[in-house]
């Protein structure tokens, strides 16, 4: 896909919205930014590569003009989420599609080579190449993507107005997506509880994990922070911290799109997602639910039936 | 001491205030022997049971929950144990995944006139929590 | 220093008596246990305090009772959210905890020699019943007083005390007025910054001071600049979400100022100097 | 010769178990793939290829600090429903080192000086902290993404803030005292004399001062744009895409707004202060559903206030941003502060 179609389709739709939620080059070479577009000379400075991992739809509840958010198709599965929910006006959104082979995760990118500052990055053939001060380093795609790449059932977006190339198959087994899951289940008791334990003794409750989540609905008014009700407290141990990605994870079953963001954007590293994929491979055994795929589903927590094929009463 | 033969654990059992708080109390009327380390908090629906009640539960100082309600079919709200049902059932598997025992949190339906049912509930519950045995170190546990 | 060596470290007090000022505005009469510290303590009309219940948190409040009346410190109190709640939960005897005194003041020696005039609205009578009540102690300082005071509803006036000394003295021009007729009400009828433009004081050697919810505030000092007030003999109240009280903690500043520590007293001019983020 | 030496690389460790002897000693090591600040005991792995995600703030300013404890204590027998109230406050913080943070870490904590112990109402946990710290800073050789450290005033060597400047000169690591406290710790630890590195460390240093980038004029006279500054479509334009998290500030060295909050059991509590953000819509929202600052341009606009404008108005011109980097380096949306405050201080730019 060239971002000279890209350019084109954000030209053609741009006097019909607000704005155009796009990426344009960020600080250095490697951080690619989100990029609100009001004017031609906008979209010019559009860019679209593998760097462009931000799922843009997040900002689609937030904005009340009528607005066109470019997306990618794991990206797609959040506005089919939102339309299940109610959460956007459809007729309000222009949705430009954009087929998508993965793309690159910049913390892994960066670990590659040592974390020195990036001069230039270019792309050839699936393949990404950096510029340091050290030299050149170049990386396979395949090595450097986010983990939900590997896996990735939808390279096409599952709506869309535009298409900006052409649509392509998944050629990832379907059962693959939950393999990593099944394998850390493999661990003791103690191994995964004391790796949550480990993992959330990091986080420094900056809520950057929530705030990018585009299924966070609750935002602002978190009940990780009222005081009314008092859910958890200010302090800054363990339980406190593992109660709110717990009330992060929870609020999420069976609506977790799996983008990625909360993980993304940890800027200490916390594998936030976990709990998040492991309900949604339950929702998946359970129900049959795959979240975001279907914009006339319901989210399997808000319906029920009377009689639950797969929930056994427990024994004691 | 518990009844069950070692020290007492927390347990805390959320009962719904139509079927399972009247199978507790159908218990107590009769006179049924049950250990003592539940401590009993009634909330109107088994449906209102945020599974965060049981997390916060476990992570601040119990050693087992335990949820009850009105048997499918018979919610006093015509709806709400089925919604309880699927939450507490995907709670179930996440609470083990984060590496505490499945075995600490079980959820059942006992009608306002099950008092025996309700004595063995409780008794085999407290009996499988104390296999565990306590899930806090001692200096973290809450007060 | 006013303060204690630790300013996070409030002094224990008693709430010697609690009045019901209006169904949710109950004022708290207050005594630090420690006699010395009670005796020894200074502040100036305007300033404010900290008050904690314990386990459920600290919130700022004026002290309305004026430096010339030091048998106890009164604040009083708006039931909204879960301090207040707190607080109107309390009984007489009961502990709490007082940082005080905090911010600046009302600039009362600067006002000597003039005419004054007070536009208040519901709760905000608070921090202007201090001025008043220290004006009033040393009367002869000042020339004449007007006092425009509105509420929602007749019940909703606190200070009914007072008010009634107030309609008695000549020498104060009391003027009260509610937002709507009201049964056995037979006096002014209107939002207070309607009625400032029917009274129409004028602008000579007098000093304005207007404290009230930020939607009147607003309109009293659009009335006032139609009325040729100088932005200067303009003097208001500001309230925000504080927490540490001593320009710390970075919530309540307006730019560079801080409300906690270089308020609450603000003249229009120095508002107008800032970010409109009042 | 206590005011420069010379350790060779591998006696690093020896010097950190020295220190550690009559300090706790906290050091940058590798936790997973960040780099953290861990108290250091002996064999563990130090790790100083790049500054860390969370610099050294937490150890002098913790994240969460108990300013008072209470306990409701029922004395009366005869009146059940009196309850005292008693205060405690604890000070136990011992002597600390902070080994190898870089300079843009101390300088931060010189702009917090300013705020708490500067004042009539000075905080004495910070204080307490501070003065029983010892700081001894990594000079950086090269920038590292998002740097730019010259422009607020700063430097790969600056020496503000530390008690001593510690710089790789190939072979060794070259120390220099620069306080009485940083001279006190180079006095306690056998160290070769460094005065023969004193050359070679200055050349490296000033050879790492051209890497660094400018996104803005250095010239602390060139003000920001007034304009500019109140001009929502500018603020629109530059953070629509931020989105309100507190990465930025809990990672900024020079952040240090916080909250004060009560927490209780049955009889007894704690009033702890913690670490709070301007870029959270709570930040400043009052009781009654008033918020002065309700969105999020107007809270950056706060936020990049406070740190060019409202602090040098209150502090003699000094800039509360050290350049360090972090707020734009793990930006989930990439904002970048020194582009904005570029374009503030060139509004032609834009």
């Amino acid at each position: 896909m060239s971002t000279e179609k890209l350019k084109e389709i954000i030209l053609k739709v741009l006097p019909d919205v607000d704005t155009v939620i796009g990426w344009q080059e960020g600080f250095d070479k490697i951080h690619i930014t989100p990029f609100f577009m009001k004017s031609p000379e906008d979209a010019e400075k559009a860019v679209w590569n593998s760097l462009c991992v931000q799922n843009l739809a997040a900002y689609l509840p937030s904005l009340k003009k009528k607005t066109a958010v470019i997306v990618k198709g794991c990206d797609s599965r959040t506005i089919v989420q939102y339309m299940q929910e109610g959460l956007i006006d459809r007729s309000n959104v222009v949705i430009i599609g954009i087929p998508c082979t993965g793309v690159v995760s910049v913390k892994k990118v960066l670990k590659a080579v040592d974390y020195q500052p990036i001069e230039d990055v270019k792309f050839s053939d699936e393949k990404i190449i950096i510029k340091t001060s050290k030299g050149e380093k170049t990386l396979a795609i395949a090595d450097v993507c986010p983990d939900k790449c590997k896996t990735c059932q939808y390279p096409t977006p599952i709506v869309y107005d535009h298409l900006a190339g052409d649509p392509i198959e998944s050629t990832k087994p379907a059962e693959s997506v939950y393999e990593d899951i099944k394998e850390f289940e493999k661990k003791s008791l103690e191994e995964r509880r004391d790796y949550f334990k480990n993992e959330f003794d990091k986080c420094i409750r900056c809520y950057a994990c929530r705030n990018a989540c585009p299924m966070c609905v609750c935002q602002d008014s978190c009940i990780a922070e009222t005081r009314d009700p008092h859910w958890i407290t200010q302090k800054l141990s363990s339980e406190e911290k593992m109660m709110f990605h717990m009330i992060h994870a929870v609020h999420l079953a069976g609506r977790c799109v799996e983008c990625g963001e909360c993980e993304r954007v940890c800027p200490m590293d916390i594998p936030v997602a976990k709990l998040k994929k492991k309900i949604n491979s339950e929702m998946k055994e359970l129900f049959d639910y795959v979240p975001g795929v279907n914009p006339e589903d319901k989210p399997p927590m808000y319906t029920f039936n009377v009689e639950e094929a797969k929930i056994k009463e427990h024994k004691l | 001491m518990s009844d069950v033969g070692t020290k007492e654990l927390r347990i805390v059992g959320f009962l719904c205030n139509w079927c399972s708080y009247g199978g507790a109390d159908t218990a107590g009327v009769g006179r049924f022997k049950q250990p003592t380390d539940l401590r009993i908090i009634r909330v109107p629906c088994s449906g209102r049971v945020d599974p965060l009640f049981v997390v916060r539960a476990l992570l601040t100082g119990a050693d087992g929950v335990l949820v009850s309600g009105c048997h499918p079919r018979d919610c006093h709200y015509s709806e709400g144990n089925y919604y309880a049902r699927r939450r507490l059932e995907m709670l179930r598997r996440l609470l083990q995944f984060m590496g505490i025992d499945e075995k600490r949190f079980h959820y059942t339906w006992v009608s306002a006139s099950e008092g025996q049912k309700w004595q063995q509930v409780v008794t085999d519950f407290t009996k499988q929590v104390h296999e565990l045995g306590p899930l806090h170190d001692k200096k973290e546990k809450a007060d | 220093m006013a303060l204690n060596q630790n300013p996070y470290m409030p002094e224990m007090a008693t709430v010697t008596r609690i009045i019901e000022e209006t169904p949710n505005i109950k004022s708290f009469q207050v005594v630090f246990n420690d006699k010395e510290k009670m005796k020894a303590f200074k502040f100036q009309p305007g300033q404010v305090g900290q008050l904690s219940v314990f386990g459920v948190g600290e919130s700022t409040f004026v002290i309305n009772t004026p430096p010339t009346r030091m048998e106890y410190l009164q604040f009083s109190v708006m039931k909204a959210g879960e301090v207040t709640s707190a607080l109107h939960n309390l009984y007489e005897g009961d502990q709490i905890g007082v940082r005080a005194p905090l911010g600046n003041y009302f600039p009362f020696d600067r006002m000597k020699g003039k005419n004054i005039l007070f536009v208040g609205g519901g709760i905000g009578m608070a921090p202007l019943r201090t001025l008043i009540l220290y004006m009033l102690d040393n009367r002869e300082d000042y020339k004449d007083i007007t006092i425009i005071y509105g509420a929602r509803t007749p019940p909703d006036l606190c200070y009914k005390e007072d008010i009634k000394e107030w309609e008695s003295r000549k020498d104060v021009n009391l003027i009260l007025t509610v937002d709507a007729q009201f049964p056995g009400w037979e006096k002014r009828v209107g939002f207070v910054p309607t009625v400032l433009k029917e009274v129409a004081p004028k602008p000579d050697n007098t000093v304005a001071i207007t404290c009230g919810p930020p939607i009147m505030i607003k309109f009293v000092l659009e009335g006032l600049a139609e009325l040729k007030f100088p932005d200067d003999q303009i003097v208001t109240t500001l309230e925000k979400r504080m927490k540490c009280g001593i320009g710390l903690c970075g919530r309540c500043n307006i730019g560079h100022k801080y409300v906690c520590k270089d308020g609450p007293v603000f003249t229009l001019r120095e508002l107008k100097e800032l970010p409109d983020e009042a | 010769m206590a005011d420069t030496g010379f350790l060779p690389k591998e006696k690093l460790k020896d010097f950190l178990e020295a220190l550690s002897k009559d300090a706790v000693v906290y050091a940058p090591a590798l936790e997973g793939d960040i780099v953290l600040f861990k108290e250091y005991s002996q064999g563990k792995d130090l790790y100083l290829d790049r500054p860390a995600n969370l610099g050294p703030k937490s150890i002098i300013y913790p994240q969460c600090e108990t300013l008072l404890s209470f306990d409701f204590k029922k004395n009366d027998p005869e009146d059940p429903k009196k309850v005292d109230i008693e205060l405690k406050t604890e000070s136990n913080f011992a002597n600390t080192v902070v080994f190898g943070c870089r300079p843009c870490d101390a300088k931060g904590l010189v702009i917090y000086d300013k705020v708490f112990i500067d004042t009539d109402t000075a905080d004495p946990y910070y204080k307490e902290r501070r003065d029983k710290t010892t700081i001894i800073s990594f000079a950086c050789e090269a920038p590292f993404a998002g740097c730019f450290c010259t422009a607020v005033g700063g430097g790969p060597a600056d020496t503000t803030g530390s008690d001593v400047l510690m710089t790789d000169v190939g072979d060794g690591f070259f120390f220099e005292a620069l306080t009485e406290k940083g001279k006190a710790v180079l006095k306690s630890v056998p160290m070769q004399d460094g005065a023969s590195y004193k050359e070679k460390a200055q050349k490296i240093k000033s050879e790492a001062e051209k890497k660094i980038r400018n996104p803005f004029p250095k010239d602390a006279t060139e003000k920001l744009s007034q304009k500019l500054f109140d001009s929502d479509e500018f603020w629109e334009k530059v953070v629509s895409k931020c989105i309100s998290c507190g990465a930025c500030t809990y990672l900024c060295p020079t952040c240090y707004c916080f909250n004060i909050t009560d927490e209780k059991t049955k009889d007894k509590g704690e009033r702890i202060r913690t670490w709070d953000a301007c870029m959270f819509n709570h930040f400043t929202l009052e009781t009654s559903g008033h918020n002065p600052r309700p969105s999020k341009l107007k809270r950056f606009r706060n936020r990049v206030g406070h740190k060019f404008l409202y602090y040098p108005e209150k502090y003699n011109g000094v800039i509360a941003c050290c350049g360090c980097g972090r707020c734009i380096r793990y930006c989930p949306a990439s904002v970048d502060i020194s582009e904005i405050v570029g374009y503030l201080k060139d509004p032609k730019q834009k």
